[in-house]
């Protein structure tokens, strides 16, 4: 029946346990994950949700926060990365659950954006992209793929002394953010600029390679996945272009050093991040390595970890101004001006009551390939921010400057 | 021998095409099975060869069997296996595939003799010889129905069963089909024929029967139908014994079909 | 004299090295009733496959009632007034009986795809007159038990007789029948024989049979033509043909002395 | 006479044995139908709503579908790209002017509805032609490159689609100064729903009257037999041109709304699924029946729902899907396996299993 | 110049990939006129089945048991969810099809793990140079390969009984029952060498990279193959397969100059366009048979 809506209850927020508590004693509350389990995308979306279990695992086996323990297990749902599923999926659970702690995917998230606002309800985006940093309920964590390229292409001018740099991307909110990070960097110093858009498949980079050869850049920035970085540094070092390459956090796995590529890539490669290192990164990682266990080294399980110590602020800030609805924890999201995050989190991160300027995170931290760190790659670059980054002004998302 | 007996058949689970049919195809025996349209005399011959299936029809009572075991419920492959070869209503040659690769089909399960059959069916139809690489869709009808027929002398049936061969053929090559079905009887291969050309099909038979209505409603040696008041009348259009037959121009309005059953 | 209804002028066919119709010529006068005979793969469906505009010629000049038919489409033709049957019944399997003769109508009945969305006025109007003539050649031709009938679950020689009425329903100047008989016994073929005779009587239209039963042929036909390997080899009343030796060899064979052939 | 449609012929007149619905029984069980749709959305939660409303639009696009590949036997997999051209149209129709995306402000929901379904329809009739030319699998597969490069255009034109993975809003429905989109005295859902609904209602009606036309008359001769339809007077280019232009109507209408509710999307959601998902639905079910593509549809909407409840029935599945055999998987499996089921069982569709029971009770007191 | 012949070249090794997954379409549309969507998945599974064995047995043999799983695979596949099917419409088997592939697809993918796998396979980056043209060795493997499987198959399908029973129960079912055919065995054989041909396909689109559960997306390319050289072509599928492969190469390489306005990669869709413009000319493909309909 539909009348029933109405009750006084605050959506997923109970005193009774959560399913598998604890403490019995202990209310719960209740958070969304609305992720790709199956699809295209299950290799973000599966560890970046493990990674969410764990933490709030721990947090719980610790006692919680307040009165409450977390429950982030009962209403996940595999999205299959299919926008109308996601909204169907958000549609199942916004009743039930008193946040969304992760949202996989830019155009999905945006369908359920304006549901969510009606709703008060804040949402966890798993993705970097330069737009979130303009709106009123995302808890976004890190630096954009934006900026991130930004610091790269001040990198290769600076560290490397390039004088062009070639972007290869996906189109999208993913590879078009970056692409256009880079490309205000190069203007910004005078470097030439070449824009590669290429599409997923390692049997597609022929042409890429074939374009780099062409035009001799420097410097080559990547935002596809790993797959496709491989064939293309692989393919490019084959046929003699032996500069370096840089990566933004999506485009690098471990995996791709056991692929032919794999010695190109150690000599080549550099990632690009804002987190720690699997190794690094405090207290904050030391208690995720111990929750992972023999899960191996996963970027996407570090940010889920990470990301989860501001939706614990948030929450403990809601439950200390003693309003645990949807209404009190978006208040209490948009008046957080950062996060500890007993230091996994990068410099900056949670800072949603200032305006988009001082909410966007700038630094970033370059790896080198090493094989004998667990996760095979060590700080190359301590945590910088380049002068582009540092004096950009953002006034909408970098993708729609395409 | 080659039977039905007591076989109700039903199509698509409503049809009731087959009331009750027996009828028997001894080893070495032509028998022609004869009927208006609708009466069943192909639903007989797809229950012989197992392809009722494919026209969703299933075997509601009685049964088919072969030297007295039970096959009604073998597929068709198997059945072919067994040496009964059916040559389907209506041509159904491989359009696509050429004259010789149709024949070759025919010989699928007869693979040793495949050179000399063909020779022989080129030989008894020597426009097939011609086209040999042509493609059999084009082909004219009675061309098709030629290489209809050439296909399934390709293999050494037990038991042949024919449904219509003599359909769109010219008068020439009606005889020469005649002709090959006692030759090929004569090598010990028992014939189920069913004909509209009554005359053809009565001359070569040595047993017939009549379906009206899914039901068998005679069943005698081939010489006592051709005897028959009622066969002569309407099956031959041959009046009383000696009397020519009449002109079609001269059949009545009026006239309207005679039923033996109910 | 008028121009015959149809003239067909020295026609050449081939596809390859088969020549399917070699320079053939005849005509058919209004209300004749015109048989075309001939060995199997003489060319006699291929000449109707020109006729009715399916195969384009290389040569020749074909004409109805004035008009030169030859590089018109099929359609065109249909409107012209040639309608037809096929030898491998052509039937919409999946349609009724009703629907399949109603497509025999198709370019008669009036009305435009708009109008049939909304399926008032002048949609409804249509639907109903020409149903009710359809109707008619049902009764005609005694197909009422089958009329909601797909035909594709109809026996053979019923079939037969569907495709018959849908070309009745063209309302054509001129009807070709390929084998109307094929696969009919004897009683079948004498209603068909019988159909096809009050057709023309009462329809006032010609017709060209193609047909392999000579008892049906020579009965009923005005005019014969025979037809070997795409050339004419004979034309002229039935009794004149039957006696051609040219026609005794190619086509007929020892047939003739069977005594139930002659008539 | 025993006929697979044997039953009494009760009409008195050929304009009552041609009506719609042409039998008392028929008329009832019409109408019964119908107000229970319309009753529905007061019962129904918002999420079930969901899959309603996605429903009753898939059944708009399959019936589309249905003219040109069930009726006129063209099979096309290029349904998706239609569905395409009419979402951003009316997007673009209504979209405001002022944003991000192209839009020109004409919010009144009919208008853009009309415009989705008229700018698809020129596209089908653009096409048409070319597709005339084919048969079978190649126009299925020709149709289907239609469907890439569509894709690829609508993600290149960025002002149009908002580009790839990004997105842009959908069409705003606004009927008479008043904005479905916003809960009120009846929420989102259930306007969409009923919009959605009447839209259908309308559209089968209008499809129901075409097929049984003059007009479907020839889409059947051509799916049956063209060579003879042509020699009946049939022109095959001319009538695959309308089954195109009309199909493609249908799909752009369906379009317009699919995205109404969610109130946005991107362009890859006019790629290879979602055809395919449409043919399902015609096939499910059963190919040349509007009341068919409408059970195809519905069903195929609900799959993903259904599949999803099944996982509670098994137990040894792992909730974790870092652990296999998972819920999610499982999940996935079963929407392919209750595909394959359901055609293996019946593969004449819904409306084949409809057919039976209606035999059945038919022969019910004669069944032998 | 060096740039185009790199690129010709990189096209005929993708073209290669390309022609090995046409084939396995081509065989089952010859056998029962449908086209197979199970076959993405398949040719995914066979890449993950080899990817598990190389390290125990070595890629040659690995190559060989992977194949061979498969092919059975598909034969279960075939048994369960295709046999019933015999004289049903071929649509409705093509749409039973799809949904083999979600099943399979997903059960496969769940071998794959979160990140993807490596293949293993001899080539990796290897290559000759001549002149200045670089000639990756996995591609010209996949070359030969593809030459040695179409003239085996050529050779089946002409000669072979079964190869001919194969054909005939595609075009008309009844009548090759009729003829002592059984089709289920058609149906089975048809599947199971489709199954084996996907997984060698799968094998090269995977080699010199990571494999993951995306893997299947490449065997999509090869419809506009088998409608360009015709369905029922296994010559037609390989010179396709080629053709679209170089082209679709030189345009994407010279994709700047000839598109300057177009962002993203024209070289994507070529294999489209090219399909449409020759199917213009000729609707049965560049070797397919032309239906006959002979009234
Ligand atoms: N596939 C089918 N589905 C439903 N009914 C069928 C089917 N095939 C035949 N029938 C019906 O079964 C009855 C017997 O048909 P059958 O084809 O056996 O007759 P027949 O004696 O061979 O006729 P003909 O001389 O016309 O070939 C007919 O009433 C026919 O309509
Ligand atoms: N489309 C075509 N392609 C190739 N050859 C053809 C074609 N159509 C007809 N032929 C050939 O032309 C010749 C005449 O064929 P046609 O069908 O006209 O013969 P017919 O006189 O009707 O014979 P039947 O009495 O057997 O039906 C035949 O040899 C046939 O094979
Ligand atoms: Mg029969
Ligand atoms: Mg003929």
């Amino acid at each position: 029946g539909r009348e029933d809506e109405t009750t006084d209850a605050v959506p997923g927020v109970t005193s009774k346990a959560c399913p598998k508590a604890v403490d019995d004693s202990k209310g719960c509350i209740y958070l969304g994950v609305l992720t790709d389990l199956t699809g295209v995308f299950k290799g973000v979306g599966v560890p970046f949700t493990q990674a969410q279990k764990d933490f709030w695992a721990k947090v719980n086996a610790d006692g919680g926060i307040g009165d409450y323990e977390v429950d982030v297990v009962t209403n996940v749902k595999d999205t299959k990365y299919d926008t109308d599923t996601h909204a169907q999926m958000y549609q199942e659970i916004h009743e039930d659950v008193l946040a969304i702690a992760q949202s996989l995917g830019t155009a999905h998230t945006n369908t359920i954006l304006p549901d969510a606002k009606d709703d008060e309800m804040i949402i966890g985006p798993a993705s970097l992209g330069s737009n979130w940093i303009f709106e009123d309920n995302t808890i976004e964590v890190g630096t954009s793929y934006c900026a991130e390229a930004m610091n790269m292409v001040d990198h290769a001018v600076d560290t490397l002394k390039s004088k062009k740099v070639a972007v290869v991307h996906f189109p999208g909110d993913y590879g078009d953010d970056a692409m256009v990070g880079a490309r205000i960097a190069a203007e910004e110093r005078g470097i030439e600029f070449v824009d590669i858009t290429t599409e997923p498949g390692q049997e597609k980079q022929g042409p890429v390679v074939a374009t780099l050869l062409r035009e001799k850049p420097n410097a080559v920035i990547i935002a596809t996945s790993p797959t496709e970085m491989a064939a293309v540094v692989g393919g490019a070092a084959q046929q003699g272009l032996q500069v370096p390459f840089l990566g933004s956090i999506p485009t690098w796995n471990s995996l791709v050093l056991g692929t032919p590529a794999g010695p190109a890539i150690t000599a080549l490669y550099q990632q690009a991040t804002s987190f720690p290192n699997w190794e690094d990164g405090g207290e904050g990682f030391e208690a995720m390595r111990a929750a992972a266990g023999e899960t191996p080294p996963n970027d996407w399980y570090a940010l889920g970890w990470a990301g989860s110590y501001v939706m614990q602020a948030v929450l403990e800030q809601a439950i200390e101004d003693d309003d645990l609805t949807r209404a009190g924890v978006l208040k209490a999201a948009q008046g957080l001006d950062g996060v500890d995050g007993d230091g996994s989190l990068p410099d900056g991160a949670g800072n949603y009551a200032a305006d988009a300027q001082d909410r966007a995170v700038r630094v970033t931290q370059l790896n080198k390939v090493d094989p004998k760190a667990p996760s095979k790659v060590s700080v190359a670059t301590e945590p910088f921010t380049g002068p582009t980054a540092e004096g950009y002004e953002f006034t909408k998302p970098c993708y729609e400057l395409k | 021998m080659l039977a039905v007996k007591n076989l109700e058949v039903v199509y698509d689970d409503v049809v009731l095409a087959l009331r009750g049919v027996s009828l028997e195809v001894p080893d070495g025996r032509i028998v022609a099975l004869l009927g208006a349209n609708g009466a069943g005399k192909s639903t007989v011959l797809r229950s012989l060869s197992g392809l009722l299936d494919i026209h969703e029809g299933t075997i509601r009572k009685g049964g088919v069997s072969l030297d007295g075991d039970s096959v009604g419920h073998l597929r068709p492959s198997a059945l072919a296996s067994k040496g009964v070869r059916h040559v389907l209503e209506g041509r159904r040659i491989f359009k696509e595939l050429t004259v010789e690769e149709n024949l070759r089909t025919g010989a699928h399960t007869a693979r040793r003799q495949l050179k000399a059959n063909l020779e022989r069916v080129y030989g008894l139809f020597p426009v097939l010889a011609d086209r040999r690489q042509g493609q059999g869709g084009l082909l004219s009808g009675g061309e098709q129905q030629m290489l209809a027929i050439g296909r399934a002398l390709m293999s050494n049936p037990r038991y042949l069963l024919l449904d219509e061969p003599s359909l769109g053929l010219a008068p020439k090559v009606v005889e020469r089909i005649r002709d090959i079905i006692v030759e090929i009887n004569s090598h010990g291969t028992g014939v189920l024929l069913v004909e509209q050309n009554a005359t053809m099909a009565l001359q070569i038979a040595h047993h017939g029967y009549v379906m009206e209505n899914g039901r068998v409603v005679m069943d005698r040696p081939a010489e006592e139908l051709l005897a028959d008041q009622d066969v002569r009348e309407f099956y031959l259009g041959l009046g009383a014994e000696g009397e020519a037959r009449k002109s079609f121009r001269d059949v009545k309005h009026y006239k309207r079909r005679k039923r033996w059953a109910s | 004299m008028t121009e015959p209804l149809l003239v067909f002028d020295d026609v050449h066919l081939s596809f390859g090295a088969v020549k399917a119709v070699n320079g053939v010529s005849f005509d058919v006068g209004r209300n004749e009733l015109f048989a075309v005979i001939g060995p199997n793969g003489a060319g006699k469906t291929s000449i109707f496959n020109v006729l009715s505009g399916v195969y384009r010629p290389q040569q020749g000049s074909v004409r109805l009632g004035g008009d030169e038919l030859l590089r018109k489409s099929p359609p065109t033709i249909a409107r012209l007034g040639m309608a037809r049957t096929f030898q491998n019944i052509e039937l919409f399997t999946n349609l009724t009986v009703l629907d399949n003769l109603m497509l025999g109508r198709h370019q008669h009945i009036n009305y435009t795809a708009l109008e049939a969305f909304v399926w008032v006025g002048r949609a409804r109007r249509e639907e109903i007159r020409h149903r009710r003539l359809v109707e008619e050649i049902v009764d005609f031709l005694e197909l009422e038990q089958w009329r909601k009938m797909p035909v594709g679950l109809l026996p053979y020689g019923v079939q037969k007789r569907v495709e018959l009425g849908r070309a009745l329903a063209m309302e054509p100047k001129i009807l070709l029948l390929d084998e109307p008989v094929a696969g009919m016994n004897l009683e079948e073929t004498e209603d068909m024989a019988r159909y096809i005779l009050d057709i023309r009587d009462e329809l006032d239209l010609s017709l060209i049979m193609v047909e392999h039963d000579m008892g049906l042929v020579m009965d009923i036909a005005d005019r014969v033509m025979v037809l070997d390997f795409g050339t004419r080899i004979a034309i002229g009343t039935p009794a004149e043909v039957q006696r051609d030796p040219a026609v005794l060899h190619a086509y007929l064979g020892g047939e003739l002395t069977d005594g139930e052939v002659a008539g | 006479m025993s006929s697979r449609l044997g039953r009494p012929e009760l009409y008195t007149s050929y304009r009552q044995d041609m009506a719609l619905f042409n039998t008392r029984a028929k008329q009832i069980g019409v109408l019964a139908i119908l107000l229970l749709a319309i009753l529905l959305p007061l019962q129904l939660e918002d999420d079930l709503l969901r899959i309603g409303f996605t429903g009753l639009v898939f059944a708009i696009g399959a019936i589309g579908l249905n003219i040109v590949t069930g009726y006129a036997g063209q099979v096309s997999l290029g349904h998706a790209f239609f569905v395409g051209v009419g979402a951003y149209t009316a997007a673009v129709m209504s979209g405001d002017p002022d944003g991000r995306s192209l839009g020109y402000g004409m919010d009144f929901a009919p208008l853009w509805m009309l415009g989705a379904g008229l700018a698809a329809a020129l596209c089908g009739a653009i096409i048409a032609p070319i597709a005339a030319r084919l048969r079978g699998l190649y126009l299925a597969i020709v149709t289907l490159g239609l469907v890439f490069i569509g894709e690829y255009f609508f993600a290149e034109w960025t002002s149009l689609s908002g580009g790839d993975q990004v997105g842009r809003d959908a069409a705003q429905p606004v009927l008479f100064g008043m904005e479905l989109t916003r809960d009120g005295a009846y929420t989102e859902e259930q306007k969409l729903y009923w919009l959605a609904l009447g839209t259908l209602v309308v559209m089968a009606v209008l499809a129901r009257n075409l097929v049984r036309s003059r007009v479907g008359r020839a889409f059947a001769a051509v799916r049956d037999r063209d060579v003879a339809a042509g020699v009946m007077g049939v022109d095959l280019t001319r009538t695959k041109l309308v089954a195109f232009t009309v199909s493609s109507f249908y799909a752009g209408v369906a379009g317009s709304l699919l995205f109404a509710l969610n109130g946005h999307f991107s362009p890859d959601k006019f790629g290879l699924l979602l055809s395919i998902q449409f043919i399902a639905m015609v096939l499910i079910g059963g190919a040349a029946t509007i009341s068919g593509a409408i059970m195809g549809a519905m069903l195929i909407a609900s799959l993903p729902r259904i599949a999803s409840e099944l996982p509670a029935l098994v137990p040894f599945l792992s909730s974790s899907a870092t652990e296999h055999p998972n819920i999610f998987e499982f999940e996935q499996v079963m929407y392919g396996v209750l595909i394959i089921a359901f055609l293996l069982f019946e593969p004449r569709g819904l409306f084949g299993i409809w057919m039976r029971i209606r035999t059945y009770w038919k022969s019910f007191p004669f069944s032998y | 110049m060096t740039e185009f012949l790199t690129a010709a070249s990189s096209g005929l090794g993708l073209g290669s990939i390309y022609a090995l997954l046409a084939l396995g379409f081509v065989i089952i549309y010859k056998s029962m006129r449908v086209i197979s969507f199970a076959q993405p998945a398949f040719m995914m599974s066979g890449a993950i089945l080899v990817s598990y064995l190389v390290p125990t047995v070595g890629f040659v043999l690995a190559v060989i048991i992977g194949t061979l799983g498969i092919a059975l695979l598909a034969l279960v596949v075939e048994r369960i969810a295709i046999r019933p099917m015999v004289g049903k419409a071929v649509f409705v088997i093509a749409i039973i099809t799809i949904g083999v592939d979600v099943v399979v697809r997903v059960v496969a993918g769940a071998f794959v793990g979160v990140d993807g796998r490596v293949m293993g396979d001899p080539w990796g980056l290897d290559a000759t140079r001549i002149g200045d043209v670089t000639i990756a060795h996995r591609h010209l493997a996949a070359f030969v390969t593809a030459a040695v499987i179409v003239a085996a198959l050529f050779a089946f399908f002409r000669f072979t009984s079964l190869g001919l029973a194969m054909r005939a129960a595609a075009l008309d079912q009844e009548a090759a029952m009729a003829q002592g055919i059984n089709v289920g065995t058609v149906f089975a054989a048809s599947w199971a060498l489709a199954g084996g041909l996907a997984a060698v396909a799968g094998v090269f689109a995977a080699t010199g990279g990571t494999l993951d559960q995306n893997l299947w997306v490449i065997a999509l390319a090869a419809l506009p193959v088998i409608i360009l050289g015709g369905l029922d072509s296994l010559g037609g599928a390989v010179v396709a397969g080629l053709l679209i492969g170089v082209s679709q190469e030189v345009v994407a390489t010279y994709h700047r100059d000839l598109f300057p306005g177009l962002d993203s990669n024209i070289g994507y869709i070529t294999p489209y366009v090219l399909m449409l413009l020759v199917l213009l000319v000729r609707p049965y493909g560049l070797f397919g048979t032309k239906e006959i309909e002979r009234v």
